[in-house]
């Protein structure tokens, strides 16, 4: 029995996001969404956290912190990449500081598509990793 | 051998009862947000999660004194149940808090040390309270032992008011509810990230949250001797008044912002300081 | 002299939605020195200019900010139809005016949430933001976004707003005009916030001059300046007077902000009950070219959008001067001998939109 | 009796022999030896008289008293001298006064007053001579330890050792006379010679700092002499009595408690209780074996063993009351006073004061349970403050400092060390050791003899307590990074050796309370107030026991947290949090504008609400007023 | 003087009960103006690559000779600018945003080879 | 919309100008710079809605003096102007050394050598 589809515990970095992917993930645990409903809880802390949200592109500035957020995540640990600027980068690909989407830095498991991505997607995002959680998780298991 | 399965059965039951306290807390916050909440066996979700997850170290020893603080929790949690001293129940309560906060100082992680700095602050703070609790109880019943105190004819209630008033107050901090909330919240916004508990993940972190659970039932235990007397109503009478307090307390969490240190200092000092102290004069002045 | 204590504060931080860094240099809590570190969200988007059209610009410009995305795109629009010399019909203007209007109590509610949870209100928080999701609503159900609207366009606006959903528009703001009450008089009145925000972040009117500050943080230091009075947009057939505090600190700050809420929905409803009938765009024709300087007043304050044209379709020059970018002095004064727990309401009392400043 | 005098002497010899011998490694021998024999003499003393106890007239005390009146009459010049010669004047007027007042009294009073006990050795006394014996001359031994890297670190200061060490094994000598004189002048005279020694250890570094808080130890100290002489001579004058056990026994009539007061008064400023306490801070610049023996075993325990001497004519006397307030005051203020501390003597400086005002409380409040209680502390707060005083000296000369922010890479530098500090430290106010169970005892006497007030302050002060050793603690625990290629000395065999057997101690001592209840307190109880005793912890005492093992036992684990826990499984280690912004290493972060910089963690002082400035002039001014009201409450009661 | 002002509106919404839209088991009706994903009415399209030059963050792509109109979903930004610019008004937006997904979603629209 | 208040100066007379309007009252709203066919300053500046240019064209090698000594939080605008353009300008007070950014790219802004 894996728990870790009833408690995925989620850390919100914005990269470079233009804030309207970051307040939706923020709206997403407001009363009208209510992502708490799957136990998720904005943790904040990387140590607590089972899914790491990024919003935004990345830029050189950002891309060590990523790294290093997620390395201090305890495994089994899933990545979900929320608004098209973190998917591709979006509008500001061309931008001369902009690297590209997450997927340039971290193993991304789920995109979130949408500009911005609406609640309703990120809890799609979120239960859909929670399922590549559970399988991280069999994975460790089997190891 | 009666006694063995007593230890037993408190082991097991008091973190169940407080996991399930906090689930129901987490509950009926979301429903006073206008939310649905989590379901009520979340809390226990999530540890079951964390005992299962990787446990990440920052250096080999800050993750002991975690297992230790639960040690001595539990032996909190025995020395209470089973009606022992009352301050023997106190000190070693401090002395896991000690040790929680110990593993803070031995993560030496920025947010950790600020939250352990916190924490004992807010021990400074609440400990007068504690140790007045026990003077009153021992004023009104001549014994440290809580088997003996919740025998009396009367519950010591109606000779302690203020003091029961005063350690409602103090509950808020044991319990971590805003506005007390200083050094570790259970709400996602806080300035020192996570506090002591920054740096622990899985196994420790699990260990931290049942922690939390059996100070729970330890501070709600408190408030059952306030009103335990020799007969079986003022037992139930003193489940109600226990579950009353905890929704009180909920209440508080939700319609309270977080205090800075210095009023929480203050304010617990001069609740300790008026109350504690007008209850125990007033008490000695009727020569009881 | 016992050492400090020394700790980065953010980028990524629970109580930092935005990624800003600051060395704090504490003395048991009280801030003695705070550095900042910006950099993190800077995209470099300005540049952008030589490679998307001037048209196309148009979404980048609202993707500047999500929150004020849609006075982003207006100003930019402004600034080109001001090159330009196009007429936007009167109609587009008022729609404007009132999506601006919108966003600034989405914007205010928002900011209202992040403070309550910056200190520890997680009830508040959930209130003012079940609250703002009606207008979220109301943004999706007019133009099809519930940030981003994609609806400004140069020459007027996409989209315009039927008639009942005008109707729906006012019902909606008078009712949640009487659930803020409720909830504002918290923000206002209660004991326990006032701790957190009264005498917290003093800003004197003087300081507030000589650094420069914008927006609610100027006028909650007494300075009476606003963008809106000098009548773009609607603004010019509306009725209203900004609004000022005098104290300087957290606690009127968020007196105006609130007060500009409640000055919104009546906006609305003067836009509303004025709204003229017609066309709701103006075809443009050719290329831009030359140079203007617009200003408008966004939730957070005076936003200047520079655009310098050449006659081709891709633009020499746009620049933004975000009114975050403007307060970030003022943020650094008020920073200077506070507690670490004061920091992130200080933060936010700046109303910080960082995507805005580094753009 | 051989015994006792051999108790006494011993230590002067030695201390005459080190003085000669300049020799280092005879005088480390002999120092090492001296100390040996003095703990030895002292085990062989303590057991021999523990049973039966000793109460002994010396015979040709005649001899004795005019030696005793030659030296006390050349120490009086020397002081008035040096009153004379640092322009402080008020120490050569109290001098002064002092000396006229007992030369007056021994010439024209004295005649006819028969002294039947000069010594006596009961329990209160055993035990105090274990104190002084085996902490004193574990300071000693670790003195000869200490003072070797003493003086590689502080080259500027004139190498005295001879001088020092005498002093320190002097000092031992007439705190031996002086917890077994009954004869108060005898006792006085130890007293006075106690005061001269602390004045030469404070100054031992001679620097100006040094020489004027030395000077100011000796006035305030001898300020106390001077009380005790005058309660000498209205004892001498009025009742014609020169024992210490003939006054208890008396009925506290005015003039008895008027003895009694200035008896206290000298004892208040002997423990550096408030207003005195400021010559205790100050000594604090003098080498760690002198402050370790001067405030944790000997000097400061000379007052409150007085005190509780003196303890059936306190309780719920004048006297008593006033003397307990200002014992409150005091450790309700230096609790909260050392909170601001960050020198890690300071704050065993202010801690001391408070615990003596503890103790003071105890003692003063009369009752048989608060005795117990202060007895039980005085014990306690010996043991565990010396190891704290023994292991800050080695730290600083590990660390080069000794402030308790540097402590943090105590772990890695000296782990025996680091463990010895937890320990005493926990026995300072953690469950099970003894100052808590002590602390327990005190809170329940004082509800029962109804002292609301002190169960307040007990309160708050504990609190107080709590958070300063508790963030020392921290510190301690916490795995700090020493800088690459510090130098660190390490232990010598003579430092080591002392501090582990007071860890030791330490332990052992919160297995020991119920032996020491039973075996020593209830008898002195039952002889001091002649009702049978009662145990004062309550009938769950075997329970408690089985409670006390099992907390030791999980205290013991403690050190087994560095052990490596993995062993299992391999466990992924990755940097401490910095907000992402982590440079590789825990120590750095990357700051503003890109910098590498360092993350340095430090404690809390609150130096706006707990600085010792405000806090320490009010309760000066408390304990200033409330001295004073005993004054007028006593000559009122007098008058009337 | 006012503390626990905050229990009137606590009390109300415990009242309401919960304001939240059950998301995943209800599932939500869009606004008919919701931007959500952009369709192509493929037969209609003539492929004159307009969209194509116009997209500001160019999700996307045709081939003329194989008639396919392509979309990356994952770059799409919603802003309809192309639907606008399309000549042929055979571009639209649905009300139905894009599901979020483990990979980058690619939507082929080919259209049948008609003899026109 | 009204109309544009620009005046041209001279880049040595940047500080006497900037000294005149903080004399008389005016906050500075803004620095813009523009990168194409050397550097084109605007110092915006504000008082009671009256809202003024200063202009400054110059190369990328002149120096020009910065107005951080008269207007303090100019130095946010300096120094983005100074990273991104590569303009250079003296004496800042709080110079971040080109690392207010801290972007991978040197002065993107700046007009590249093929154009």
């Amino acid at each position: 029995m894996s728990f870790n589809k009833k408690s995925p515990w989620i850390l919100h970095y914005d990269a470079t996001s233009c804030n309207g992917c970051d307040i939706e993930v923020l709206a997403s645990l407001t009363p009208l969404y209510d992502v708490e409903r799957f136990g998720v809880v904005n943790t904040g802390d990387p140590r607590h956290a089972d899914i790491l949200l990024i919003t935004g592109s990345v830029n050189g500035q950002s891309i060590p912190v990523i790294k290093q957020l997620y390395e201090q995540m305890p495994d089994p640990k899933a990545v979900v990449a929320v608004g098209i600027c973190a998917t591709s980068g979006g509008i500001f690909a061309d931008c001369y500081n902009v690297e590209g989407g997450v997927d340039k830095v971290l193993p991304v498991d789920v995109y979130v598509p949408g500009c911005a991505a609406r609640p309703q997607s990120i809890i799609d995002g979120i239960l859909k990793a929670c399922d590549i959680l559970e399988e991280k998780q069999k994975a460790l298991k089997g190891r | 051998m009666m006694l063995a399965v007593k230890i037993l059965l408190i082991i097991i039951f008091t973190p169940l009862a407080g996991g399930l306290l906090t689930g129901f807390d987490r509950k009926i916050s979301a429903r006073l947000q206008g939310r649905q909440g989590p379901p009520v066996l979340q809390p226990f979700y999530d540890v079951l999660k964390l005992l299962q997850k990787e446990t990440i170290e920052v250096n080999p020893s800050h993750r002991f004194y975690v297992y230790v603080s639960l040690m001595f929790i539990i032996l909190t949690a025995l020395i209470m149940l089973t009606g022992g001293d009352i301050l023997l129940t106190i000190f070693v309560l401090t002395l896991g808090s000690i040790f929680f906060l110990l593993g803070g100082y031995a993560s030496q992680s920025p947010y950790s040390v600020l939250g352990a700095e916190r924490e004992l602050l807010q021990m400074m703070a609440y400990e007068p309270m504690m140790f007045m609790t026990a003077a009153g109880l021992y004023y009104v019943s001549n014994t440290f032992f809580i088997r003996d105190i919740v025998n009396r004819k009367m519950p010591a209630i109606i000779y302690l008011p203020a003091i029961f008033v005063g350690f409602v107050f103090i509950l808020t901090f044991k319990l971590r509810k805003s506005p007390f909330d200083l050094s570790l919240g259970h709400h996602a916004h806080q300035e020192l990230v996570q506090g002591i508990s920054t740096e622990y993940s899985g196994r420790s972190l699990a260990f931290i949250e049942i922690t939390h659970w059996y100070e729970t039932i330890i501070a709600l235990g408190f408030v059952y001797i306030f009103f335990a007397a020799d007969s079986i109503g003022t037992h139930i009478l003193a489940v109600i008044v226990c579950l009353i307090v905890y929704l009180f307390e909920i209440i508080l969490d939700n319609s309270t912002v977080r205090v800075k240190w210095q009023k929480a200092l203050s304010l617990a000092w001069l609740v300790s300081g008026v109350l504690g102290t007008a209850n125990l004069v007033v008490l000695s002045f009727f020569n009881f | 002299m016992g050492k400090r204590t020394v700790v980065p504060f953010g980028p990524q931080h629970p109580v930092l939605p935005e990624p800003i860094h600051l060395d704090l240099v504490l003395e048991d809590e009280k801030v003695i020195e705070a550095i900042p570190q910006i950099g993190y969200v800077h995209r470099g988007l300005e540049k952008l200019v030589d490679k998307k059209d001037f048209k196309q610009f148009t979404y980048v410009s609202e993707r500047i900010c999500g929150i004020c995305s849609f006075m982003h795109g207006a100003g930019y629009c402004m600034s080109v139809e001001s090159i330009m010399g196009i007429e936007v019909p009167e109609r587009a203007v008022f729609l404007r005016t009132i999506w601006a209007e919108l966003s600034r109590i989405h914007s205010h509610l928002l900011w209202l949430g992040l403070t309550a949870d910056a200190f520890g209100f997680e009830s508040l928080f959930m209130h003012t933001w079940r609250l703002r999701e009606q207008v979220l609503d109301l943004f999706e159900q007019t133009t099809g976004g519930r940030l981003i609207f994609s609806v400004c366009d140069i020459g007027g606006v996409r989209k315009d707003i039927t008639p009942e959903m005008l109707d729906k528009i006012v019902s909606v703001v008078t009712n949640m005009d009487k659930e803020l009450r409720d909830v504002t008089s918290v923000f206002l009145n209660d004991s326990t916030v006032k701790h957190r925000t009264v005498g917290i972040g003093l800003l004197s009117k003087e300081k507030a001059l000589e650094l420069g500050a914008v927006g609610p943080m100027a006028k909650a230091s007494g300075i009476r300046r606003d963008m809106r009075t000098q009548g773009y947009c609607a603004y010019k057939y509306l009725e209203f007077e900004p609004i000022t505090a005098e104290e300087g600190d957290s606690y009127a700050r968020m007196q105006v902000r609130i007060g500009e809420i409640f000055q919104a929905i009546d906006l609305i409803k003067q836009c509303i009950e004025k709204l003229p009938e017609g066309d709701i765009i103006t075809k443009i024709k050719g290329n831009p070219k030359g140079e203007h300087f617009t200003r408008v007043e966004q939730p957070r304050g005076e936003a200047l959008y520079y655009v310098k044209a050449n006659g081709t379709k891709f633009l020499d020059r746009f620049r933004v001067r975000t009114p975050t970018f403007a307060n970030v002095p003022a943020l650094l004064e008020i920073l200077k001998d506070c507690d670490l727990a004061d920091v992130p309401i200080l933060i936010l009392t700046i109303d910080p939109c960082i995507s805005c400043t580094e753009r | 009796m051989s015994l006792i005098m051999l108790l006494i002497l011993f230590p002067f010899i030695t201390s005459v022999l080190v003085y000669v011998i300049r020799e280092e490694h005879t005088r480390n021998a002999i120092m090492r030896i001296g100390a040996a024999i003095t703990a030895v003499l002292t085990l062989a003393a303590a057991f021999r008289f523990f049973g039966a106890g000793l109460r002994v007239s010396v015979g040709g005390t005649e001899v004795i008293d005019i030696c005793i009146l030659i030296v006390e009459v050349c120490l009086a010049a020397y002081i008035i001298m040096t009153g004379i010669r640092e322009r402080k004047y008020l120490l050569s007027f109290f001098s002064a006064i002092q000396i006229v007042l007992i030369l007056w009294f021994e010439f024209t009073q004295k005649k006819g007053i028969e002294t039947g006990t000069d010594i006596i050795v009961d329990k209160l006394s055993s035990v105090m001579i274990l104190i002084v014996g085996i902490i004193g001359s574990l300071i000693c031994l670790y003195a000869v330890g200490y003072m070797k890297s003493y003086h590689v670190h502080h080259s500027e200061v004139k190498e005295r050792k001879s001088f020092f060490f005498a002093v320190l094994f002097l000092f031992l000598s007439a705190m031996f006379g002086l917890v077994l004189s009954n004869n108060l002048m005898w006792m006085y005279f130890c007293w006075e010679i106690t005061t001269f020694c602390s004045y030469l250890l404070i100054g031992y570094t001679r620097t100006e700092e040094a020489k004027n808080n030395s000077l100011r130890a000796l006035t305030i100290n001898v300020g106390g002499g001077l009380a005790f002489a005058g309660a000498i001579v209205i004892v001498g004058t009025n009742f014609h009595i020169m024992e210490l056990s003939a006054l208890t026994a008396k009925r506290p009539v005015p003039l008895v408690l008027a003895a009694v007061f200035l008896l206290c008064v000298a004892a208040l400023t002997k423990s550096a209780q408030l207003p005195f306490s400021s010559w205790l801070l100050g000594a604090m610049v003098a080498p760690t074996p002198s402050s370790a023996l001067l405030h944790s075993a000997t000097m400061v325990k000379a007052g409150v063993y007085l005190i509780i001497r003196l303890a059936p004519l306190l309780g719920e006397t004048v006297a008593g009351r006033i003397i307990t307030l200002v014992g409150a005051v005091t450790f309700l203020a230096c609790s909260l006073m050392a909170i601001s501390q960050r020198d890690a003597k300071k704050v065993l400086a202010y801690s001391t004061i408070a615990n003596l005002g503890l103790i003071v409380i105890c003692a003063s409040v009369g009752t048989r349970e608060s005795i117990w209680a202060a007895i039980l502390l005085v014990i306690f707060h010996a043991v565990s403050k010396s190891l704290l005083f023994l292991s800050v000296g080695s730290i600083e000369n590990e660390l080069g400092s000794r402030n308790v922010e540097n402590m943090d890479i105590l772990m890695d530098v000296s782990r025996k060390l680091a463990v010895c500090m937890i320990i005493g430290i926990s026995g300072m106010f953690l469950a099970p050791f003894g100052m808590l169970i002590s602390k327990w005892v005190a809170m329940k006497s004082f509800i029962d003899s109804k002292n609301i007030l002190i169960v307040v302050i007990l309160a708050y002060g504990s609190a107080a307590t709590l958070f300063y050793w508790g963030k020392w603690l921290g510190k301690l625990v916490s795995n700090g990074h020493p800088k690459k290629g510090e130098q660190h000395p390490g232990l010598h065999l003579d430092e080591k050796i002392p501090i582990i057997i007071q860890a030791v101690i330490v332990l052992l001592s919160c297995v020991a309370y119920p032996v020491i209840s039973k075996y020593v307190l209830i008898p002195y109880l039952q002889d001091t107030f002649g009702v049978a005793a009662v145990i004062p912890i309550g009938a769950g005492d075997q329970t408690l026991m089985i409670l006390m093992v099992v907390m030791i036992s999980l205290l013991i684990l403690v050190p087994l947290g560095y052990a490596p826990t993995s062993f299992l499984k391999k466990r992924r280690t990755t940097p401490i949090y910095m907000a992402g912004e982590n440079s590789g290493d825990n120590k750095n972060f990357v700051g503003s504008g890109g910098v590498k910089r360092k993350s340095e963690m430090s404690n809390w002082y609150m130096e706006g609400i707990f600085g010792s400035k405000r806090i320490g002039f009010w309760s000066n001014i408390i304990s200033i007023v409330l001295l004073c009201a005993g004054v007028i409450l006593l000559i009122g009661r007098w008058a009337s | 003087m006012s503390i626990l002002s905050m229990t009137k509106t606590l009390f109300k919404s415990i009242v309401h009960g919960p304001y939240t839209e059950n998301y995943p088991a209800k599932p939500r009706e869009n606004y008919e103006r919701t931007r959500g994903s952009i369709e192509n009415d493929i037969e209609d399209c003539i492929f004159c690559g307009m969209c194509t030059r116009q997209c500001p963050t160019g999700a996307l792509e045709i081939d003329k000779g194989e008639k396919r109109w392509s979309i990356e979903r994952m770059q799409c930004i919603q802003c309809g600018y192309c639907v606008n610019v399309c000549p042929k008004k055979c571009l639209h937006m649905r009300n139905q945003y894009t599901a979020p997904d483990t990979e980058k979603v690619k939507d082929d629209y080919v259209a049948r080879i008609s003899d026109h | 919309m009204d109309e544009q208040k620009i005046k041209e100066i001279s880049p040595d007379e940047i500080l006497i100008e900037t000294v005149d309007l903080h004399s008389a009252g005016y906050r500075l709203v803004a620095i813009s710079c523009t990168g194409k066919d050397g550097v084109e300053l605007s110092y915006s500046f504000d008082k009671d809605y009256d809202f003024i240019h200063l202009r400054v064209n110059m190369d990328y090698d002149t120096e020009i003096e910065s107005i951080t000594p008269i207007y303090g939080y100019a130095f946010l605008y300096e120094n983005e102007i100074k990273e991104l353009f590569g303009v250079k300008i003296k004496n800042i007070i709080a110079d971040f050394h080109d690392k207010l950014y801290r972007i991978s790219e040197e002065a993107p802004f700046k007009e590249k050598e093929e154009e």
